[in-house]
């Protein structure tokens, strides 16, 4: 495939833009703190970008992403607690060596299936293989036999529910309500520091653009076009000699990989994983990002993430009482007056106005310096 | 487990126990009626359904303060006073939201979900902001919190069956009003064919209109009588936006009878189940069961077939 | 050895309810004949097609095609059997253009890898133009399908079935909703397309029909009623009475 | 700022100053002390560049105010900003006025651990109140102990905790159940237990701590059942069934949040009638600010083990609860953890005057020994182990909603975080 068919013109360009605005703008406008408080916002921007792939061309909604982002995010949380579960560190509790939280509820050694966490080849292995496992029976399930839209949706959710309790109830072997906490280094580096929490932003930001790469490639393959043709046509696609279901699976599969990446960058950013990550109401949100970018696009969706939580963090800051009318605002605006998000603001609205600038006066170089989102 | 108590001892627990679980049906069938309404006719995922349902609370909370203050003598019936208002507050803001949103997302009904949750961000932090972040306790007049001795062992809860009683009570007026009224039939020939429903005449608008506010309206008449079992706060009404979907979904949309016949399946499987596994095992596993028995059979338990 | 027929619907019966749309149906497709199915409404013919392309689950029966038994395949392993649907309202892809479309129905990457790989080269550019030209639409290969009209839209739709080139080809009333033009212009490329194939039709358009057809089935309320030539079937005293007796 | 020319040496006199304190006016609930700003030179009082002016010093509040925990901080807020107010009035700490920034943790633990990184980071609080959840402060532990921040946290917990960054005002889990235990145990006559509870650490911690006083080291005494819910678990019916058929002579129940008002209503309308105790309900998650919620004539004759009771009849306490209402409405009440937090800016006031300094350091190595004499809840002080020493006391539930002080330990219990024989 060469360039050209791969990425149009102005599709580069976005991309141009966006990796500018990550890895330029925002670095240079921030200070440390907001950086990383960007950093974390960028993390659940993985999930808004597999939501984009099924929800937006597939027409599958899951209001089960917290799920695979938190999956990812506890397999990467085992393995850090299990580094920072030194017998020094834990010369306090009755049994050391073993994370805390078991010792508090009179575990005495360390669970079978948390050994292989000692390795971080398998956790990584994990952070993508246990979400896209999980997706992989939910899609066999549901797929096969044709369940979608508010059904699907409904049953995520109660899986999303299923998983908290889980989580919660089984204190013992998984932090239970406070969650996996205090993880302190990742093969020796302390994730703590500045330094640290900024060099893994533009990690972050690296990763995004490669699953963005992924994602895009997957757009534009012929997968792509099935994708929306199924989320029309399902018959026709059918009976164009297509398994459905399997394209249905393959492409939430994807999705539960992008969010296990996002969790599990979402644990060495903020430094600890807790239920409250799976559960009903960050799925939602999830989605809302999505939604808020432009349910269509893949870029879209990083900037809704990126927007909606820079506006929930600084609304909660100034207006603590009230933020919720702003955000329950938001996502209703969002729904009735732009149900394409920011990317149909940008392209029905902004969009023609600069190219109408454009051909007026050809020399004129007054590039969009902003960004679709700001 | 049993073998250190008597038979009788058994018994009355077996009895109590087979009462706990036509409670929790009840509970359940209240909760669920409305969305089964709005959903199942409609076609609408309205998650702001807890916080219609936490309205109607706020409504009976508010009842039974001006009761106390202005008509202690009367306190005793308040409750009827309550529920009647509730259904009308929580039925006009069903109006309302219908007529300010979701008449606008009839054909997207993923849509309509996300409206609704903003729409439950919103209602959440106005009843924060108007009767503060903390509970609001609801006193109820003496008769509803007693229970009837039956035998030397058995007790049972007098708003258990006040509750079933409503359940009963509630289903019957749904079921009539859809199967026997002449809204019913406009509102089952919109869902089956709205334009041709249009096209004879049938005020689609309004019906839609309509059938929201009532779902509505029965939820908030559920709210009402969970002040007897549960609490009231701005974020109450979270608690059972799962429980209610799932079971609406269990039962197959389009069936009012799926509906009950979902809420009794789950409420036995749960309180059975509560028994005798501890409280967050028991819960876990029937949503196992049911989210296992849905991968199976997707259309629910009950469901129209349909030539496609 | 050359079986005499390559689709053998027997005692094929689908009940909605209690309600049988098709009552121990049997039927016979002969290699390359227009076989065309007519009967009043709700008469079972759609649903006879649905059955067919795995569409509708039967209550029992079979339905071989040459030795396979279509009822327990899935609908994508009928159509790679050879077995290709056109629906009644055309259903075709409105926001891919025209050659995105044949495109999609090209007989290659139907896995998941295989469409994740897929890539267009010379060989299917070059049939997709020749299919564009057999079906009238090789000037509006760059189109968006939902600029189309009604009866270029029939026509795509039998353009991503022909690409396909499946052995036998069921069509579901292809020239409802043409202009007397686009009706003819159907005809003369039903005609050619259904030379080195086997064709079933629905159609309710009789001189359309006569036009087309080798053999015609009457069907009445999910039975045959009667089978054979276009002649016998108009003489049919039955045929008749169900048409004209109510 | 009145006038106060003599110079002294801060640490006597300002422990002698919250020593001193007693007297029922609100104004001068602790005995009025004005220090001057300009004997406490910023740059010397402020060496690790924290918050603080010539005139003033900024606190962080870190709460839920929104969310499902909104229920229970919002005591913890209001106490918050009566204890600043009152500070404030009688001249604030070292002469600088108390300023403070309230953020939202949301019920949401990452929020938390945002909202404090953002305090600490970005506003260089000098101080934080927070937290009501274990998980919410072991969100903001790492934050803290990182940034070398100063915690006040308000609640009763499980315990195995201690952190030299945070003060913990309520008490730990064996301080405030075996006093209870003992208590039910020689005054009751209880010899079974049926052990409840919401389905995360803090109950599943005390209950094992409860189990293990109970088998271990009491005599005769068994435990019949243990048994926990989901949070916000609103159907308890099958539980009470479980509980009448092992007879239990205490259902000992740490149910929180929403599903305590389900669960007592529920108690109630099955017939079990509290005030028979038989069984005695002996809780120790009820405060009146639940009681609110629950409505008090549905919890009447049950027993909470905690150690403030809103009833408690001391000079201290009836000025704290006058100003309290004075300030957010006389419909008010105050349970445990809103004393507790009310608490937290009293001592790391007293902490700051005794280390002359708002230096996180050195308020740290001041704050082991800090006595309150005039807390409502009576004398506290500060332990090595940053819990504080105080009574515990089991009331009993009346139908208005208040808690009738039954007993109360003689002396101070000790606290114990990391309790010997009991893990």
């Amino acid at each position: 495939m060469t360039f050209s068919s791969f990425m149009t013109r102005k599709e580069a360009f976005g991309f141009l833009v966006l990796a500018a605005v990550i890895f330029l703008v925002l670095p240079l406008a921030l200070d440390a703190f907001r950086l990383n408080l960007f950093g974390k916002y960028l993390t659940y921007a993985f999930v808004a970008v597999g939501l984009a792939l099924f929800w937006g061309m597939g027409g599958i909604l899951s209001l089960g992403q917290g799920v695979f982002f938190g999956l990812g995010g506890y397999c990467m949380a085992m393995f850090l607690k299990l580094e920072a579960s030194t017998p020094e560190n834990t010369a306090i509790q009755s049994t050391p060596g073993i994370p805390d939280f078991m010792d508090w509820n009179q575990i005495t050694a360390l669970p079978a299936w948390w050994e292989p966490f000692n390795s971080f080849a398998f956790a990584l292995f994990a952070v993508v293989a246990v979400p896209v496992a999980l997706a992989f029976v939910i899609g066999l399930a549901m797929f096969t036999r044709r369940v979608g839209g508010v059904y699907f949706a409904i049953i995520t959710q109660a899986i999303a529910a299923i998983l908290t309790i889980l989580i919660i109830g089984q204190q013992g072997f998984t932090g239970g309500v406070n969650g996996i906490t205090d993880l302190r280094t990742l093969m020796g580096w302390d994730i703590r520091s500045e330094a640290a929490k900024t060099t893994l932003y533009f990690v972050n930001g690296a990763l995004l653009f490669a699953v963005l790469m992924v994602a895009h490639y997957i757009r534009k393959s012929k997968l792509g076009r099935l994708l929306r043709a199924m989320r029309d046509q399902p018959d026709r696609v059918r009976f164009s000699g297509y398994n459905v279901a399997s394209f249905k699976i393959f492409i939430f599969c994807v999705g539960a990989a992008f969010a296990g990446i996002g969790g599990a960058m979402f644990t060495l950013q903020v430094g600890f994983m807790s239920p409250t990550l799976v559960g009903i109401v960050p799925s939602i949100e999830m989605v809302i990002f999505c939604a808020v970018g432009g349910r269509l696009s893949i870029i879209g969706a990083v900037y809704g993430a990126l927007l909606v939580n820079w506006a929930k963090s600084t609304l909660s800051e100034s207006y603590p009482e009230l933020w919720l009318f702003g955000l329950g605002a938001l996502f209703i605006a969002v729904v009735m007056a732009f149900p394409n998000g920011l990317a149909g603001i940008w392209s029905e609205r902004i969009e023609p106005q600069i190219l109408r600038l454009f051909n007026r006066s050809k020399d004129d170089k007054t590039a969009p310096k902003r960004a679709p989102a700001e | 487990m049993f073998s250190d108590y008597s038979w009788a001892d058994l018994g009355a627990i077996f009895a109590m126990q087979g009462f706990a679980g036509l409670t929790l049906f009840a509970v359940f069938v209240l909760m669920a009626l409305g969305l089964a309404i709005i959903f199942g006719q409609m076609g609408v995922i309205n998650l702001a359904h807890g916080e219609f349902m936490i309205l109607g609370a706020y409504v009976t909370y508010l009842v039974s303060t001006f009761f106390a203050e202005y008509m202690p003598a009367l306190f005793s019936l308040y409750f009827f006073v309550a529920m009647f208002l509730a259904f009308l507050a929580s039925g006009a803001l069903g109006l309302l939201v219908e007529w300010a949103l979701i008449r606008h997302l009839y054909k997207r009904p993923l849509d309509t979900l996300l409206a609704t949750w903003g729409l439950s961000l919103i209602l959440q932090q106005t009843y924060r902001s108007v009767f503060g972040a903390r509970e609001v306790g609801v006193s109820l007049p003496d008769w509803m919190m007693g229970s009837l001795p039956l035998t030397d062992l058995i007790e049972v809860p007098i708003n258990g069956i006040f509750v079933m009683i409503l359940a009963i009570g509630i289903s019957t007026a749904v079921y009539v009003m859809l199967f026997r009224s002449n809204w019913g039939r406009q509102v089952r020939a919109i869902n089956q064919n709205r334009d041709m429903a249009s096209a004879v005449g049938i005020n689609a608008e309004w019906t839609d209109r309509l059938t929201f506010g009532i779902g509505c309206g029965v939820a908030g008449v559920a709210g009402s009588a969970f002040t007897m079992i549960g609490s009231t706060g701005p974020t109450s009404g979270q608690l059972y936006i799962v429980d209610t979907f799932l079971i609406v979904v269990f039962g197959g949309t389009a069936s009012i009878l799926g509906t009950i016949a979902s809420a009794f399946s789950i409420s036995q499987a749960q309180s059975i189940m509560e028994f005798f596994l501890s409280g967050s095992m028991a819960k876990v596993l029937t949503l196992l069961v049911v989210v296992g028995i849905l991968m199976l059979r997707p259309q629910g338990l009950f469901s129209m077939k349909l030539r496609k | 050895m050359q079986e005499r027929f390559i689709l053998k619907v027997e005692d094929l019966t689908v009940s909605f309810d209690g309600f049988k749309a098709v009552d121990g149906l049997n039927l016979y497709i002969e290699p390359n004949e227009c076989h065309v199915i007519i009967g009043p409404n709700g008469a079972g013919k759609t649903t006879l097609l649905d059955l067919i392309c795995g569409r509708t689950a039967a209550s029992g029966g079979s339905v071989k095609f040459h030795d396979k038994e279509l009822l327990s395949m899935r609908e994508d392993q009928i159509v790679h059997a050879g077995v290709g649907r056109k629906f009644q309202t055309p259903s075709v892809y409105e926001d891919l253009t025209v050659f995105e479309n044949l495109e999609l129905n090209y007989p290659k990457g139907y896995s998941v890898f295989g469409a994740l790989t897929f890539r267009c080269d010379d060989t299917i550019r070059g049939r997709i133009t020749e299919i564009a030209e057999t079906i009238f639409l090789e000037d509006m290969l760059d189109e968006k399908a939902a600029y189309l009209s009604h009866g270029q839209k029939q026509w795509l739709e039998i353009g991503m079935l022909l690409i396909q080139d499946p052995e036998l080809l069921m069509l579901d009333e292809p020239v409802a909703g043409m202009s007397v033009a686009e009706r003819k212009k159907t005809a003369e490329l039903l005609k050619r397309i259904i030379t080195d194939r086997s064709v079933i039709v629905i159609e309710h358009d009789m001189g359309f029909v006569v036009d087309i057809a080798t053999r015609v089935t009457v069907l009445h309320q999910g039975q045959v009623l009667s089978e054979g030539s276009m002649e016998h079937v108009q003489n049919d005293p039955k045929v008749v009475e169900v048409y004209l007796g109510h | 700022m009145t006038d106060d020319t003599s110079k002294r040496k801060s640490g006597d006199v300002n422990r002698r100053a919250v020593l001193a304190g007693g007297t029922a006016l609100t104004a001068s609930l602790f005995l009025p002390k004005s220090v001057r700003a300009q004997d406490y030179p910023t740059a010397e009082i402020n060496t690790t560049g924290l918050a603080v002016t010539d005139d003033a010093v900024t606190i962080g509040i870190l709460h839920s105010i929104t969310g499902t925990m909104a229920i229970s901080e919002t005591g913890s807020v209001q106490a918050e900003k009566l204890a600043i107010e009152q500070i404030n009035a009688q001249g604030g700490i070292l002469g600088r006025k108390i300023d403070y920034i309230q953020e939202d943790g949301a019920s949401d633990w990452p929020t938390f651990a945002e909202k404090a990184r953002k305090l600490l980071v970005n506003d260089k609080v000098a101080s934080v109140m927070g937290c009501w959840t274990s998980a919410s402060r072991k969100a903001v532990l790492p934050v803290f102990e990182q940034h070398n921040g100063f915690l006040y946290y308000p609640t009763f917990y499980e315990g195995l905790e201690q952190s030299p960054n945070v003060i913990y005002t309520g008490q730990e889990a064996t301080q405030q159940i075996i006093a209870g235990l003992n208590w039910v145990t020689r005054e009751k006559g209880a010899k079974t237990f049926y052990l409840l509870g919401s389905d995360y650490i803090w109950p599943r911690t005390s209950n094992k701590i409860a189990r293990k006083h109970i088998e271990n080291f009491m005599d005769g005494t068994s435990v019949v059942g243990e048994e926990y819910y989901p949070l916000g678990h609103t159907q308890f019916n099958s539980v009470i069934n479980k509980i009448r058929l092992r007879k239990p002579d205490v259902i000992y129940a740490i149910v929180v949040g929403g599903s305590n008002v389900a669960f007592y209503k529920q108690l109630k309308a099955a017939g079990i009638d509290m005030t028979e105790e038989s069984p005695i309900v002996l809780t120790i998650s009820v405060t009146e600010d639940e009681i609110r919620g629950i409505g008090g004539e549905n919890i009447d004759g049950a027993y909470a083990c905690m150690k403030y009771f809103q009833s408690l009849d001391n000079d201290n306490n009836i000025a704290f609860v006058d100003a309290f209402k004075e300030m957010w409405g006389e419909d008010m009440v105050i349970g445990d953890v809103t004393q507790a937090a009310y608490l937290g800016p009293w001592l790391w006031k007293a902490a700051v005057e005794a280390a002359g300094s708002f230096d996180v350091d050195k308020v740290r190595e001041a704050s082991p020994g800090i006595e309150l004499t005039s807390a409502p809840e009576g004398y506290v002080k500060v332990h090595e182990n940053h819990h504080l020493w105080s009574k515990t006391r089991v009331g009993r539930a009346k139908p208005d909603g208040q808690y009738e002080v039954v007993f109360e330990t003689a002396d101070l219990v000790e606290p114990d975080p990391f309790p010997e024989g009991y893990q």
